[in-house]
């Protein structure tokens, strides 16, 4: 039992790292991006920039209590639910609050957070703001779906509901992404929506409703909004690599595991146009709810 | 086959004959009147019958009388009579209080057609 | 914390540094020069290199960019989007109708001199301004940004009276502009 | 001994030929004697009925004549029970209808009070007689006076439900007749108790036919299906208080008549087929009407349709416990019924079509009454704790216990319309707003008139909170209905002490 | 003995007291009604114990009273609902319609409840079931607002229940003459096959009619929306919870006595999980908040009777302790809507709008019960669900997992809807009078706020008397298996430690909660919500920009199939035949005098000729 000074440290540097890999990753995103559209794309420190430029931006104004609650629910979902995912197999580095990394638990507190941020953006006012949570809560009902029943697949064919026994689990049988890969496909699939990238960007939706719950937003709230976004990205990504691929053992493998996993939303956003709401609900009830029936049946023959 | 039972058998018939007679009225007829003259022909029916079942052949009136006690046997069995009295009786009263509503209905309706007269129904 | 004035002007130069490296624009489509914006930003002017990056609202944009003329009609709804952005932001007029008309000298309708109205950080001449210009405009805003001599907020914040002014003879008094969003 | 059982029919038959005499005299007196009356025979029949549960059957005998030949009458726990609530209702119909209304002028209230006396005399005497000729004449009696109190209103419609009574009645009559005539020939006895000591000697065939014409003649007093067409229209055009009579006394006359004949006269045991399904059909058809029915009155008379079917389910089971529900069912129909009948018609009072719409917001109003209303309807659909229910989980376990799935879960589903047609009159009364333009002008009640409420709502109470304060009087009643033989006994054992 | 007694005789006589002396003044009224509650509530919980059994007969029957551990659980939701919601009551129902009447009923549905928890038997069940039905009925139309309707539809559907209870008690009784609950329980191995069967579903259709299961759950949105809020809180909080205790008695101790009898459990699972994404989807589509939270309510009584009905020791605790958490936050959000309907006015999320400065209590009530309901982690509802899907999970129900976990997620979207529709969006001219609700209103909502997050730390709280009912009900003690103080485990021995997650939840959300307050605080200032970035336009102050008409219209082209059956429909087509054939059938009296002859000549025709057959 060590001491709680050096949980709380622990705690501070995984949200650090989490921070920095998940604003690295954002902005190797974005020159990816320019580099496939033949640009020359900002340097990938460029969010970096952009977060230090909005938090020295000054903010004359709010709309209220729940203006400045809303990102603070963001924050709470993004950095519990790093908190609780494991970051590495042996958890030495990173001793963080992962309990046995509950799955259920962290199912729900991963959708605390945008409905926090709903909130927010519900007190500026913005019929923008509204529009754009709706969508982003009918998304969710959409891709949540998938994602449960490829959790559920794995956590009836392994019999628990912990993350860290997934994770022992790939330690002898390999990695789940191969043993269960009807799970892993519909995990992948929402995935995409759960990312936010094209086609699936429909919450914020630039030109369209005017980057929808956030449009009220800036300098300070958009900062927090952006760091929660990064840890945010950073944990899901996390807990794919933990899910499908046996975790990591060291900081790089994680970092090659994830970008690994970071680069199937990005590309797909790349190359694809804009989805409706219901196009992608539609969408999220089409092939991943069918691989994820096919990874419950699976589970249940094996 | 002797006359007693032919005559028996005339009074049932005869009585259920009036009976019959009586129903067709008033199943029938769409005036008031006939209706109740109808159903005092089921009465008189059921009185004829009612007499008929008392009959005995030769039969002497149910008097005790000093010096015919022996003609016990001959006489008419005296509950039937009463019985048919009685029913005359209450016959004529329905009677009295149909034909009185007739009265009213005819006042009130302006006509005696059984089946325009049916303000309450359902 | 840090008050002396050492301190102080390396804080600014980091901020003025991060400033100039992370530009979001919000421009304002008024007139024709919109056209010029797309292939500014797409693959081959590539205006995101230098951090130039639309914005959707005034609320997150950095620069407002008036794009061509402006009438008389759009005017309020120009300055009220101006007047929601917050500090520190900036002004591009675009195109010569924002500096003296330019083909719209004699309009009935439209604004001649953006200057009365808004303070003006950096004009790009032309009609229309190629790109290339509009990426020496964006330089040269980062360089008075980097000098820290971009300060039209704060000469609007000191004239105010004066360009409000301006702006009631424009439209008159029939349309109540609310107070305005520092 | 308090009295005689002979007062009990002779009292009021002498009263209705009194009553002019007396109005002669004094004219409020008309209204008065026929409460004295009432009262008089509630305390005999009530004292009787006390000492015929506690010593034995009384068997009076009229004119001397021993009981084959002569007309007896049957004072038993069962009859005594009948009686009881016939006369006390009768008491309670008198208590409201005493001054029902002001602008009855002294001739119509003469009537009135006439044909009450006979109706109460008619029933009394159809229950407790032990002569089926005898049942005969009183069931005319019952018949002509109830004609005549359906006719009561002039200017309406009153006549033409009138009609209607006369003709099925007199339909009946001679169905009855026949059958008496034919049970006569077969038997040549008109004795209930010397009849069914010797049905089993008469022909199989005869049997039935009788059998069947008795089920006839009853059957219109009983209000069973094919013949109630009648019932809703005299129930509907009847004043207030005389539709509370018709259900609280003259239906169970004619419920009495009809199981005391199937029981008794020809001595059926175990269950009956015909009142099963008779019941059951009458109490369909007559629920599903009352559903759609948009006048008050109306939809009563055939929720009161209803119950008589219910009630002849129950008996038609045959078991000791059916035939306890059946008179339990009986006791809180004619209590509750009764109640619903007064209560709205005073809500209804200042209209003459009754209309349940004219009733919306009358709460407000007449609160009182309103709450009355609804105590009688949460009563009657069988809502605990009121006096309805004890009787319906009678009814049920009866069923239960001989196994009759289907008709507990038919009759259920009918309550179920039963429910729903007493909450809309129910909802109209309280929750809506009351409205100038389609409801009624308030009538202030008499303070007479709720003093009677107030009593049947009472009772209603008791019986909910306390069901044992009269299930005793009911088991007694059910022993004695369903011991034939005790009763033929009690009868023709005095006819043979009186030989000896 | 006295003690239960007692406690009914004051009931009754508050209730009376209330009714009468309530004419004469309001004081008077509120101090009789809140007296009463107290006494009893105090009564109960310090001299009632599961030992005291009273016996006594009624026309033959025996009957005994009695307090289980079980009903013990569900006694703490009403009497601690009762008072709560009764002092809110006396406030909100201010200057409505027949008040006296409100709060003797409301006495009167408080004694049935306890009634039906202390009967041993079930005939005193049963009296104080349907006691409560009309009570509930006449609270249901106290409002004079869509009386025919929605009043005779809870009416008929609380008889539908009742009447298939009571079939069910009577074949118990005739069968095997005693109504005593322990009795049939232990007996029950003696009926026939088809009894066995018919036995628990008649029951199970009673409960289930006042638990809102699926094909019976229609009354719902009407009953709930129209009775009076102050009542509403109090009818889905701890009425709907009379049908839920009843199912739990009859899962457990009679369905598992039957062969196959797991088949029933599946069906009643299935159901439940159905009921709960139908009313969520048909939450999610109403426009009135009374509507919403009514389906809401179907839904969240879905996942109770889910745990209940799969009837594994983590699932029963799952559905208790989510019974519990709905009598909460649900009573919590029906005081909230009755808050802002005294305020406003209405409770139409489209003519409401942006409340929340004008009642910030209110809405912070609101924002916790809505946390809970929504069932995310720091507050009652998490543990709840939690359970529930670990006990899923536990008991390979996978597909169920799916259809629930649906329905939970698709929940957010009502829940935002809510806070949003009312609370949040654009502040408007109109509304720009209302004040925050008075104090009596606020403090018992407050309270109920503050326990679901209580319950959310120390679910132990529940958990215990829980887990002594469940012993009762005949499962081994679950002590330090599956809960402690403040731990949660699952059937797999994964646990979860609500406490330092909590804190932590909490320590974040205020660091960032103060950074972002404080950060250039002093150059802050509030602007309205007409102050938005709306391209440039000014809107006006009449002007409504709220987005609100059409909410989740995207959503629902996405579900347009499901949404397009409804078993409403079903049913007024069902009625409307019936009624048309009643119309048809009646005519058989034709009003003529002949054709009854006639009908008299047939019976008797009809009569000769089936005489063999029915004599």
């Amino acid at each position: 039992m060590e001491s709680v000074g050096y949980y709380i440290l622990g705690v501070i540097v995984t949200i650090i790292v989490a921070f920095m890999v998940g604003m690295t990753y954002m902005g190797l995103s974005r020159k990816i991006t320019a580099r496939v559209q033949n640009r020359k794309g900002p340097p990938f420190y460029q969010n970096f920039i952009d977060a230090f430029k909005l938090a020295s931006k000054e903010t004359a104004i709010h709309h209220g209590f729940m203006h400045h609650a809303g990102p603070a629910f963001l924050m709470v979902a993004s950095i519990m639910s790093v908190l609780i995912i494991p970051v590495l197999n042996d958890g030495k580095w990173f001793p963080n609050l992962n309990f046995d990394g509950d799955l259920i638990f962290l199912l729900y507190i991963m959708v605390f957070g945008p409905l926090g941020m709903a909130l927010g953006a519900g007190q500026t006012g913005n019929p923008n703001s509204a529009i754009g949570v709706t969508r982003g809560l009918s998304q969710m009902v959409g891709f949540e779906i998938p994602w449960v029943m490829a959790l559920v697949a794995l956590m009836m064919q392994y019999q628990t509901t912990s993350l860290v026994d997934l994770m022992a689990v790939q330690q002898t049988t390999g990695w789940l992404m191969f043993s269960s890969p009807f799970a892993f496909l519909a995990a992948v699939l929402a995935m995409l929506g759960m990312f936010r990238y094209s086609p699936f960007d429909i919450v914020g939706a630039p030109t369209e409703l005017a980057s929808g719950p956030v449009s009220e937003n800036g300098g300070k709230y958009l900062f927090t909004m952006m760091s929660s976004g990064s840890i945010f990205a950073f944990a899901k990504l996390t807990l794919y690599v933990d899910l499908f691929m046996g975790g990591a053992d060291n900081l790089i493998e994680l970092l090659i595991k994830t970008f690994t996993i970071y680069l199937i939303p990005m590309l797909y956003g790349m190359v694809s146009p804009r989805y409706r709401t219901e196009q992608a609900i539609r969408y999220f009830w089409g092939w991943p709810l069918f691989f994820g029936f096919l990874a419950l049946v699976h589970a249940m023959v094996f | 086959m002797d006359t007693t039972e032919l005559i028996r058998i005339g009074v049932y018939g005869t009585s259920i004959l009036l009976i019959l007679i009586g129903l067709y009225a008033v199943l029938t007829k769409r005036s008031l009147i006939k209706i109740i003259i109808g159903l005092s022909i089921i009465d008189g029916g059921i009185h004829l019958l009612l007499i008929g079942i008392g009959y005995i052949k030769d039969g002497t009136a149910p008097i005790f009388s000093p010096g015919s006690e022996n003609a016990v046997a001959r006489m008419v069995d005296p509950v039937p009579q009463a019985l048919v009295l009685t029913a005359i009786v209450i016959g004529f009263g329905v009677t009295a209080v149909a034909l009185s509503l007739v009265i009213r209905l005819y006042r009130h309706h302006n006509t005696l057609k059984i089946d325009e007269i049916k303000n309450l129904k359902w | 914390m840090i008050n002396d004035k050492n301190s102080q002007k390396i804080a600014d130069f980091i901020k003025n540094w991060a400033r100039k490296h992370s530009i979001w624009v919000l421009a304002y489509g008024t007139g024709c020069g919109a056209i010029e914006i797309p292939p500014t930003m797409t693959s081959r002017y590539d205006a995101e290199r230098l951090g130039v990056r639309g914005a959707a609202t005034p609320r997150q944009a950095d620069v407002l960019l008036i794009t061509g003329y402006l009438t008389t009609k759009t005017l309020k709804r120009v300055i009220r989007v101006y007047e929601q952005m917050q500090d520190p932001k900036y002004v591009i007029g675009f195109g010569s109708c924002t500096i003296n008309g330019g083909m719209y000298y004699d309009s009935y309708n439209t604004i001649k001199v953006l200057d009365k109205y808004l303070p003006v950080d950096v004009y790009i001449n032309g009609c229309m301004p190629r790109p290339e210009a509009v990426l020496a405009g964006f330089g040269k805003l980062q360089q008075l940004i980097a000098e820290g001599k971009a300060n039209g907020a704060q000469k609007y914040k000191d004239d105010h009276e004066y360009y409000r002014g301006n702006l009631r003879k424009i439209i008159g008094n029939k349309y109540e502009m609310p107070l305005y969003n520092w | 001994m308090v009295g005689s059982p002979v007062l009990l029919i002779a009292i009021p038959l002498l009263a209705a030929f009194l009553i002019p005499l007396f109005g002669m005299v004094w004219k409020e007196s008309v209204r008065i004697v026929p409460g004295l009356v009432l009262a008089y025979l509630t305390y005999l029949s009530a004292s009787l009925y006390i000492e015929v549960i506690n010593t034995d059957t009384i068997v009076e005998i009229i004119a001397g004549w021993r009981p084959p030949w002569g007309i007896n009458l049957v004072f038993s726990p069962l009859t005594g029970f009948l009686t009881t609530i016939m006369t006390f209702m009768g008491f309670i119909v008198w208590l409201y209808s005493y001054r029902f209304k002001r602008n009855v002028e002294f001739e119509a209230a003469k009537k009135y009070f006439i044909f009450l006396m006979l109706l109460v005399a008619g029933s009394v005497g159809i229950v407790i007689t032990g002569d089926i000729f005898n049942q005969f004449v009183f069931i005319e009696i019952v018949g002509i006076s109830a004609y005549a109190l359906t006719a009561f209103y002039t200017g309406r419609d009153s006549a033409e439900a009138a009609f209607k009574y006369l003709i099925m009645g007199s339909l009946s009559a001679s169905a009855l007749l026949i059958a008496i005539i034919i049970i006569y020939s077969q038997l040549g006895t008109l004795n209930m108790a010397e009849i069914a000591a010797n049905i089993d000697n008469m022909n199989p065939y005869y049997r039935i036919i009788a059998m069947i014409f008795f089920i006839i003649g009853i059957g219109v007093e009983a209000e069973i299906f094919p013949l109630n067409g009648w019932a809703p229209d005299a129930y509907t055009e009847a004043p207030g208080p005389v539709g509370g009579a018709f259900s609280g006394i003259v239906a169970k006359a004619g419920i009495y008549a009809m199981v005391r004949m199937m029981f008794t006269l020809f001595d059926i045991a175990g269950p009956m087929k015909i009142l099963i399904v008779i019941g059951l059909i009458t109490l369909i058809v007559a629920e599903t009407s009352a559903l759609r029915q948009e006048k008050l009155k109306r939809m009563l008379a055939y929720s009161s349709i209803g119950q008589m079917g219910l009630v002849l389910v129950a008996f038609g089971m045959g078991t000791k416990a059916g035939v306890f529900a059946a008179l339990f069912l009986m006791l809180n129909h004619a209590i509750t019924k009764p109640m619903l009948f007064l209560s709205g018609s005073f809500l209804t009072f200042n209209t003459t079509e009754k209309y349940i719409k004219q009733i919306t917001g009358m709460a407000k109003k007449m609160p009182v009454v309103s709450i009355i209303f609804v105590l009688g309807a949460l009563a009657i659909t069988g809502f605990p704790p009121f006096s309805g229910f004890w009787s319906k989980m009678a009814f049920l376990s009866a069923a239960a216990d001989e196994n009759l799935l289907f008709i507990m879960a038919t009759i259920l589903i009918i309550s179920i319309f039963e429910v729903v047609y007493y909450f809309r009159v129910i909802n109209r009364l309280f929750f809506f707003e009351y409205d100038d333009k389609i409801s009624v002008e308030p009538h202030k009640p008499g303070f007479n008139g709720m003093i009677a409420l107030f009593v049947l709502a009472f009772i209603v109470l008791m019986i909910g909170f306390y069901p044992s304060s009269v299930t005793g009087f009911i088991d007694l009643a059910a022993d004695d209905l369903l011991n034939t033989h005790q009763y033929i006994d009690k009868v023709l054992q005095l006819g043979q002490t009186i030989i000896q | 003995m006295e003690t239960i007694l007692t406690i009914f005789i004051i009931f009754i006589a508050g209730a009376t007291g209330t009714y009468f002396l309530g004419k004469l003044s309001g004081i008077l009224r509120s101090v009789i009604f809140i007296t009463t509650l107290l006494v009893t509530s105090w009564l109960f919980f310090t001299a009632v114990s599961p030992d005291v059994i009273i016996e006594f007969e009624i026309m033959g029957i025996l009957m005994s009273w009695g307090l289980t551990p079980l009903a013990y659980v569900f006694a703490i939701i009403v009497f601690g609902l009762a008072i709560i919601i009764g002092i809110y009551a006396i406030k909100a129902m201010e200057g409505q319609r027949s008040l006296n009447f409100f709060f003797a009923n409301f006495l009167l549905s408080v004694m049935a409840m306890f009634g039906i928890l202390i009967s041993n038997d079930l005939i005193s069940f049963f009296i104080f079931w349907e006691i409560m039905s009309w009570s509930s009925y006449f609270m249901v139309v106290l409002n004079h607002k869509d009386v025919q309707r929605s009043g005779i539809t809870y009416i008929i559907f609380c008889v539908i229940g009742a009447y298939a209870m009571m079939m069910a008690i009577m074949i118990i009784y005739s069968y095997s003459g005693s109504v005593m609950i322990g009795d049939f329980i232990s007996n029950f191995h003696a009926f026939s096959l088809g009894m066995k069967w018919l036995l628990p579903i008649l029951l199970l259709i009673g409960f289930a009619s006042k638990a809102a299961l699926m094909p019976l759950h229609v009354w719902a949105p009407g009953a709930y929306s129209n009775s009076p809020m102050s009542y509403t809180a109090l009818f889905s909080g701890a009425l709907s919870k009379m049908g839920v205790y009843g199912m739990v008695i009859v899962m457990i101790m009679i369905v598992q006595q039957i062969p196959d009898g797991y088949w029933i459990k599946e069906v009643i699972a299935w159901l439940g999980g159905i009921t709960s994404a139908i009313g969520t989807l048909w939450a999610i589509k109403q426009d009135d908040a009374k509507r919403m939270l009514a389906y809401s309510s179907v839904a969240q009584l879905g996942y109770i009777i889910v745990g209940v009905a799969i009837g594994t020791p983590l699932a029963m605790m799952s559905g208790l302790f989510l019974a519990v958490m709905h009598g909460i936050f649900k009573s919590t959000l029906f005081m909230v809507v009755g808050a802002i309907e005294r305020q406003t006015g209405t409770s139409n999320f489209t003519e409401v709008t942006g409340l929340i400065r004008k009642m910030p209590w209110t809405f912070l009530a609101a924002l916790m019960s809505i946390i809970a309901l929504a069932g995310i982690p720091p507050l009652g509802g998490f543990i709840g669900k939690w359970m529930l899907y670990e006990s899923l999970m536990g008991s390979n129900h996978y597909l169920l997992i799916i259809v629930i976990f649906f329905s939970s997620t698709a929940a957010f979207l009502y829940c935002y809807k809510f806070l949003f529709g009312f609370f949040l969006g654009q502040e408007e001219k109109e509304w720009s009078h209302v004040k925050e609700a008075p104090a009596m209103m606020v403090v018992p909502m407050i309270i109920m706020a503050i326990l679901t997050f209580v319950l959310g730390v120390f679910p132990g709280l529940i958990l215990k008397p829980i887990n002594d009912g469940m012993q009762f009900l005949g499962y081994v003690s679950t002590d330090n298996r599956f809960w402690e103080m403040s731990t949660i485990f699952n059937d797999w021995g994964n646990q979860v430690v609500m406490e330092p997650i909590v804190y932590t939840i909490f320590a974040i959300f205020l660091f960032f909660l103060i950074f972002l307050t404080l950060k250039g605080y002093k150059n802050t200032r509030y602007v309205t919500t007409k102050d938005i970035s709306s391209s440039g336009e000014i809107p006006r102050e009449d002007e409504n920009l709220t987005f609100i008409t059409g909410f989740m219209q995207p959503f629902f082209r996405a579900v347009a199939p499901v949404m397009k059956r409804q078993i409403d429909k079903y049913y007024t087509s069902f009625g409307k035949g019936l009624e048309a054939l009643f119309d048809f059938t009646r005519r058989i009296y034709t009003g003529n005098g002949q054709t009854y002859a006639l009908y008299f000549v047939i019976f008797v025709i009809l009569l000769l000729m089936f005489r063999d057959s029915l004599f």
